[in-house]
């Protein structure tokens, strides 16, 4: 057991950026999300349409345009019950400029008012996370999605 | 009176019958079986863009009220459709949304079908010969198709009048951006509703409703006066509407469009749509068109499809502008489709076991402001259609 | 005799047609509809606790057999009930199961009802005004509603008699603990179970079942004497049974219950039940209360809703505790209610094809021990209620 | 003529109504529930292999279209199959797939059954007493079982002809290996396919499809030639076919087969299968035996079960080559079986809305090469039993 | 590579007593979970009831308590087929006092006899793992779940 | 933050290992999976029936057998739609002989033509990583699966 007590690997502490990143969206904390990320945040959610033969943007954003949807996010009529984000960093690609990117696999359930959960979707993450600072951030994500059917949609982002 | 007990609940208002809609309608599984036959079975159906086709035996598949179809340009241009479905043994024969194939290769013995659904070979034909069967006798059901502004419609129905006829003109305010030649789907998206079909074509027609989306509180109910709004009701149950403006900078995290972005023939703060009867929506903001397509699965299930329309010639830069313009309100992470999807489960929760007894289309505003005129035209079809009021539809039925 | 052939298996075995009961009533869809309508239709409901809306304006939505409803808390202080469903398009007004609001406003057109369910608002009313529509015609559905000893009871027939008049007694022996105005619910859960609805009350009307439950085998069977026991059939299809004890230590891992964590009334290793026609039970043991509420989805699926109730003015630790001791039996990770759960659904198993042909409720213990007593007054009152006979249902139906 | 219209697409071919199907008999409840009647509740049915209860008081459980049933070897080593429901209420008794228990102790009240069938114990009997009820009056359904060649069948018909006589010849070909005594399951695994039930067979049937398999073009089609092929239908719609080989070695990865590896009385290169009607297929090659088994679930849904058979004296290295042998076909990771399940749920998507109208069985190649005979045999014996025919099957139903 | 072969870090042998516990359960080898429990284990597992809108403790154990749980286990009727947990750790809070805080994602699916499988529950599990020893030890589990329908529930602990 | 940047641990290149093999196999990209096989590769897909009490092998490739099958896969006619392998890797067990024993959960969600995602597969990975040369390599697998109704089956490998 090499590692002293009381540290968190750099390598963890990237891992955590992501995954606090989720539980923040989970818990619609927008306020610790948007505390997470970076001033230069790029966020989108993609799709390839097979039907079109074509890759979508389904959702583009920087830290104002985040904001601004989000804070708006209460006075829209969504989807009931729950998202959570469950996430499982894959790859990490620490670069010497300080800038990690981050591949990460993961599955969204979706729960119900009356506590039933099922598989919503399922995707991939492509974040890159800026280490130069004391505290690490979010500085651009890509949830790329294998499902297309989403039901009625989503206000929050995945 | 407040509140109202269970017989007042159930009576009908005392409003003409052309006001009111019985909640059977999205219940009865009489009238869903006739609505298959009566509506899906003879109408026209928006089944794609020719932008999804663009190239000699580029095919698109789907699925039209359980019958799996195909879509195949042929050598000579022209987009034809077939049941995808083998003369042999009924398997379906394509499973790929979309692709590119000079013949359809049925998977299971290899019959295959040439770009006018003739069959053209088979293995081992002479078997057949004792019964003195032939690939001759064994082309692919072709179904009509016909193609007007760029958007392809299909017809079940051999004998159905043509579709120009069909469409009578209601699709003129959309002939200069949809006949410019210059469109193409950058956008599609499909998903399963729990709800009756009819409850999305409302969402659409129904303009009361922009009170839901805040979205449209904040950018398009002062962008224009009420009154200069024009909703129309024109032949064979089609109905548009116009008049209608969006001030996008009203809400938080939106910009105004900018006139290089505008589509052709279009202004960037328009808004105005046109619904083709049974099932398509078609909305046109200034820089992004939105089509819809609604399917029934079965009484309280829907598929609905979204296609947006953009310029072909766009720039990544400008592509990107765009997807995002259709996005923020309309994609599936967007501002006022998600709600809509929300309202119509929301109505299907309310019909489903009997809870709510009809639903009162009863605005009316000389076909401006928001006047239901558009769902009332809507109904009044669907009463032609399939015979029956849609306030007392169990009642009695018309023969056709 | 050892095994049958299927002619023995099939014939209903020579007892009273009241100890036997046929598998239709499990799986015959005519019998699900009747019933729907003749007991859910009409019969008294256990809506919620009335600890569950404790502040004016607190608000509950439920489920009832397809209809979606909601019980408010009046500025009077008085809870009514209506049908969650606005007067307009037909929508599920509120989404969420449980909250506080002096209005409810329907997302979709913000119409607006009160805590009469009167429609108090909505915007731009005067397109009405051309048919003669105004708000005072468009009030909710409000649904009977009355409370007896905490318990919020609704009731969907305008005619039915009262609640006093309809459980005439059958809470009496719970009178001193759900009277003393002292209990909250502090657990809920439900879940949907794959079996008939009548498999769950099945369960808790089965005394004899105790065999299954080693947990009842070792804190049950012994704690008191079989002979000790009183099993009571009551007016209007209600039971009741008590003079059971439990010795919690018997079972590895629990622990005998202190006085200090007794209910008002109730003695800690006290344990009693009564059975609210058709779809309530309620279970005292000395320190917690459970309530389960069985609700019919189709013929083969149910919901049932369990509550936990407990002292209001429980310190933190004593709640802890009193959770401890509803869960450990009760709870969803618990020993005992898994396992009933597990044989609705093995009963299901059985009936749904219709393999098993009827069950036997032929346990005659002069009221005491294990007898089937309660099972038989149970059955007596849904062929009162069905016309039917519970043995032959299919046979020939009685007029109401 | 190449495409089709409407009409011509819905007319039967000029064909013999032998060598047409309707597709109807995929979709139509009727015919569904006549053959859950007429076919499954009086043919033999494939239950397992006698190695799954290889010593005294193995059971095994299974699911028969909707019944649940439970095969055990008695102290006598004879396997005998009961209802697996419980004469009491009707609960399921066994749960487990397999396991070993000299009795049969229902979980519910612990009402205990012998190997017999025979109800040998419950708690507290004498409360029954008083109508007269006795264990002796509570044994287990028993359903007809018969064993041939290590295959277990069983029949709910009590008054169907034996075993031996339904088979009548149809195993003579699978004797020497099936009879050899050698044999064990060493596979098994099942699914639902989205397909009716017939669809599986009929990929069993038919020879034409070996087109589809890319394995089967490479190692079988030249491996002999189609004439000496042979292809026979048996009585009672059995069927067999024999005369093909497989060159293994022609699939790149795939490796000839070792003599060593042979089952007894079998060639390694040997491949011929039989189809036991309704729902069994039984396929040896030379060094491992594949049997399907096919259950309908509703007219859209089908459970198949697939077991390997192998030599019960395999080294540890021997049968982990045989699992090779089996699964690079067979297994549910293998080249050929997923190409038939892809199948059997295309013929389902061409058939279950309506959109294939028919499907043709009209190659005839002397009973050699590729021809349909066995499938036309099939359905000579669905016409038979059903009373209606294949090519018109809701026209008129002859009474049995 | 900066880590030499055949020595686990501290981190990853923290992760590993929160994997090793749940694929214990999984397995339904209680010894072995038990074993891997400290002396002062408390585990619980809660939910949040929307329809009452309190926070409720559905299990609750300490080491007795749990070991004479799990030895009951196998006279209950119990829910068939099996259960496994997918977890994924997030956070890693490692005190200066020896213990380790870990909140991790977890998906539960059940299979049934037949073979089929489904989600069974969506949740969260904040631990503690103590790392005094020679081994380190599960002490402090919450399992906190979204799904609160489990259908007929569960003899054996989340 | 202990761990300097631009360098990852052995652990996560362990990790990674496994991880980028199952994104290989969901891209259906074989000469990526196949580069990430080492020459002595041992593959097999497991299952246990309880219906004949045994233990089942339903795939098993050495490398040349997986290449011959995987270049076959495209003439065969497949599933539709996309499978994603979703794996949390839990236990490593770094001998000192440089081959790295490692333990994943893992669940398979498959998503059909129209983007409707469901629960495919549930299961364990039981690998070795080989450390020993300049890059790390898959050397074994075992996927043995809880679920074991596969619908119509699937011929790329779990
Ligand atoms: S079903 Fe298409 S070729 Fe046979
Ligand atoms: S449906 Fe409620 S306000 Fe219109
Ligand atoms: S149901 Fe089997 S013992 Fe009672
Ligand atoms: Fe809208
Ligand atoms: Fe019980
Ligand atoms: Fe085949």
């Amino acid at each position: 057991m090499n590692v002293a007590s009381g540290q968190l690997s750099r390598e963890q502490a990237i891992r955590e950026t992501v995954y606090r990143s989720c539980m923040a969206l989970d818990a619609e904390d927008f306020s610790a999300f948007l505390d997470l990320c970076a001033p230069d945040l790029e966020y989108t959610v993609t799709a390839f349409s097979p039907e079109i033969r074509k890759e979508m943007i389904w959702l583009e954003q920087d830290l104002e345009g985040m904001r601004a949807l989000l804070e708006m996010v209460p006075q829209h009529l969504k989807r009931l019950g729950t998202l959570k984000r469950h996430v499982s960093v894959y790859l990490i690609d620490d670069g010497n400029d300080g800038i990690a990117k981050v591949t990460s696999s993961f599955i969204v359930t979706h729960t119900d008012p009356q506590g039933r959960s099922q598989l919503f979707v399922a995707g991939t993450y492509c974040d890159e996370v800026d280490c130069r600072g004391e505290r690490f951030l979010l500085r651009k994500r890509n949830a790329h999605l294998e499902t297309r059917d989403l039901g009625i949609g989503s206000h929050i982002p995945i | 009176m407040s509140a109202r007990n269970a017989e007042a609940w159930r009576t009908l208002p005392n409003v003409p019958p052309t006001h009111v809609v019985s909640g059977e309608v999205y219940t009865d599984h009489g009238i869903f079986v006739a609505e298959k036959e009566r509506i899906f079975g003879r109408c026209w159906h928006l089944a794609c863009h020719e932008s999804e086709l663009p190239n000699t035996y580029d095919f698109r598949t789907f699925d039209y009220v359980g019958t799996p179809l195909i879509a195949v340009r042929g050598r000579d241009g022209i987009i034809r459709t077939f049941i995808n479905v083998c003369s042999h043994r009924g398997a379906k024969i394509i499973h790929e949304p979309a692709g590119n194939a000079e013949r359809l290769t049925c998977f299971y013995h290899l019959w295959s079908y040439d770009d006018r659904g003739a069959c053209v070979d088979m293995p081992r034909p002479e078997a057949y010969h004792g019964v003195g069967l032939t690939k001759e006798d064994c082309g692919l059901r072709e179904v009509r198709t016909e193609a007007f502004l760029g958007l392809v419609f299909i017809n079940m129905d051999d004998d159905a009048p043509d579709l120009t006829g069909y469409l009578d003109g209601a699709l003129d305010s959309f002939a200069p951006v949809l006949g410019s030649g210059e469109l193409e789907v950058f956008h599609y998206n499909q998903s399963i509703l729990h709800a009756n079909w009819k409850a999305w074509q409302e969402t659409n027609l129904d303009l009361y409703h922009e009170w839901m989306h805040v979205l449209l509180r904040r950018t398009q109910m002062k962008a224009a006066s009420m009154e200069s709004r024009v909703v129309k009701a024109l032949k064979n149950g089609h109905t548009a509407a116009g008049g209608l403006k969006a001030s996008y900078e009203m809400y938080k995290g939106m910009a105004k469009r900018d006139t290089d972005m505008a589509l052709p023939g279009l202004v960037p703060d328009d808004f105005f749509f046109a619904d083709i009867w049974p099932n398509v929506a078609i909305l046109a903001r200034g820089t992004a068109i939105r089509i819809d397509v609604v399917i029934p699965i079965d009484e309280q299930t829907m598929l609905v499809e979204w296609r947006g329309l953009g310029r072909k010639g766009d720039t990544a830069e400008q592509r990107r502008l765009r997807m995002r313009h259709h996005n923020q309100y309309w994609g599936p992470f967007g501002r006022n489709v998600p709600e809509d999807a929300f309202a119509s489960e929301a109505c299907e929760a309310g019909f489903r076991g009997g809870a709510a007894a009809y639903q009162i289309l009863a605005r009316e505003e000389n076909g401006a402001g928001q006047d239901d005129g558009m769902m009332r035209a809507w109904y009044a079809e669907w009463s032609r259609r399939t015979g029956r009021s849609a306030a007392q539809p169990t009642a009695a039925v018309a023969a056709e």
